[in-house]
């Protein structure tokens, strides 16, 4: 138990605890562009904080230095990739016309739509 | 911003192409560091027009340096974003004020935009819906300013200052 | 140690199971293809449990990506939803 | 090593949660949203697997769901805006 796998073993727990609540906000938010909010979000942080930690804990563990450089390297393609299948599937659901949650205060999106179409027609 | 050269987007590409090899294998083998850069060499002449328009341009000394200091200051906001979400979740009441605003930004380049919109989606409470011209649609989880000044002034201008250099 | 490391195998075969049976009680099609996904990524990670690298690699390339996007094609070429008077779900839901 | 039962759990429970929430979805956009948070669970589980098993050919499965797992999100995503 030396420090560097303590230090792995703390940003792993940190990555977890992100998890749990990107679960729970899954559950409790109202609709599903909140969902999106807090639940692709914090997953992402967490799966760095769990994927780097790993490597920091696996060479902590004397096992050979091309581990950190390989989840590296996983941590940047995840951090690449997930934040464009969130923009991809929150647009996909505004398209097929879910609607935003009653307390919401402004729509400027519906209104832009509602701008270039007019502009369209004429 | 024209195009450059072909010999400097191939070199550009050939040592993207090298620096990743090198963190996938993890080891300084000379019979590894050979292959990889042979192999580098050939899938480079394939992808160089695809990979890059502005060749070696890419690594001048500043705009690495601002990419330096970028990457720590974008970790320590989307901590920061994500604990001020977590407080939201586990608060019984649920404090959330949800909306769709309008942001301007004055980035020109399709890259720029590109990593604009991911730090933005990134960074929890606002995700980016649409992006049409230079007209962000950002879905914000607690609305503080729906004007497009104010909405930009929040979410925008702390990541352009940054990326303004990066990427022109 | 070991036994924890048991107890997750245990939880992912349950929500493969699950999972299953969603994709295949369900009436609009596309959620049906995302229970599928999921079945796909759980029987991924069982060959990594059970040591099989490979295999687990080739199950996460055609899981992931293709199955799902030649269900969707499908789907755009036919319906979305499944007619009413086929038959009818099974005992193990309607009781 | 002793921490791993605690991760592990933590895991678990937020597989179970995020299956409840594809049990649930009141539309298809919801379940699509638990299965990818899954997705991502599930290749942090599979790191942490890779340092439990002490071998390193492991984590090309992570590499791989992290390269390849957006691919069918686009494709549902393009689905629902009417495209493809």
């Amino acid at each position: 138990m030396n420090a560097v796998s303590a230090l792995g073993e703390l940003l792993v727990l940190f990555g977890v605890f992100f998890y749990f609540l990107s679960a729970l906000g899954l559950i409790r938010m109202p609709d599903v562009y909140n969902r999106m909010q807090t639940a692709t979000k914090s997953a992402t942080l967490g799966s760095l904080g769990v994927i780097i930690g790993t490597g920091i804990w696996a060479v902590g563990e004397g096992l050979h230095w091309g581990w950190i450089t390989k989840t590296l390297v996983i941590a940047v393609f995840l951090l690449l990739t997930n934040p464009i299948s969130a923009h991809a599937l929150i647009r996909g659901a505004y398209k097929s016309g879910i609607p935003l949650w009653e307390g919401s205060v402004v729509d400027r999106y519906r209104e832009a739509l509602e701008e270039s179409r007019e502009e369209g027609e004429e | 911003m024209g195009e450059a050269g072909k010999i400097s987007r191939y070199l550009y590409t050939v040592i993207v192409l090298f620096i990743i090899w090198l963190f996938l294998t993890s080891s300084l083998d000379a019979q590894e560091l050979e292959i990889g850069f042979i192999l580098s060499l050939i899938v480079a002449a394939f992808t160089y027009d695809l990979f890059t328009s502005r060749g070696l341009a890419n690594l001048h000394p500043r705009r690495i340096a601002y990419a330096a200091a970028y990457i720590p200051y974008f970790l320590w906001a989307m901590i920061m974003a994500n604990l001020d979400v977590a407080y939201r979740v586990l608060h019984p009441k649920r404090p959330i004020n949800p909306g769709i605003v309008e942001c301007k930004t004055v980035l020109s380049s399709d890259v720029g935009k590109l990593s604009l919109a991911n730090s933005i989606t990134l960074t929890p409470g606002t995700i980016t819906l649409d992006v049409i011209g230079d007209r962000y649609f950002i879905h914000w989880i607690d609305v503080k300013d729906a004007s497009i000044e104010g909405a930009s002034e929040n979410i925008t201008r702390p990541f352009e200052k940054f990326l303004k250099v990066i990427f022109g | 140690m070991t036994s924890c490391v048991q107890c997750i195998e245990y939880i992912m075969v349950f929500v493969m199971i699950l999972a299953a049976v969603f994709a295949v009680e369900w009436k609009d099609l596309l959620a049906a293809v995302v229970g599928m996904a999921a079945v796909s990524l759980v029987a991924s990670i069982l060959f990594f449990f059970l040591q099989a690298p490979d295999v687990a690699m080739t199950e996460a390339a055609i899981g992931a990506a293709m199955s799902a996007a030649v269900f969707i094609f499908a789907i755009k070429r036919t319906q979305r939803y499944e007619t009413e008077e086929e038959e009818r779900p099974g005992w193990w839901i309607r009781w | 090593m002793m921490g791993i039962n605690v991760y592990l759990a933590l895991i678990a429970i937020a597989t179970l949660l995020s299956l409840y929430r594809v049990f649930r979805g009141p539309t298809t956009v919801d379940r699509l949203v638990a299965v990818d948070i899954m997705t991502t669970i599930t290749t942090g589980l599979m790191v942490l697997f890779a340092l439990l098993y002490r071998r390193m050919i492991f984590l090309d499965v992570a590499l791989v769901y992290a390269v390849l797992a957006f691919l069918g999100v686009i494709a549902f995503a393009r689905y629902l805006e009417g495209g493809i």
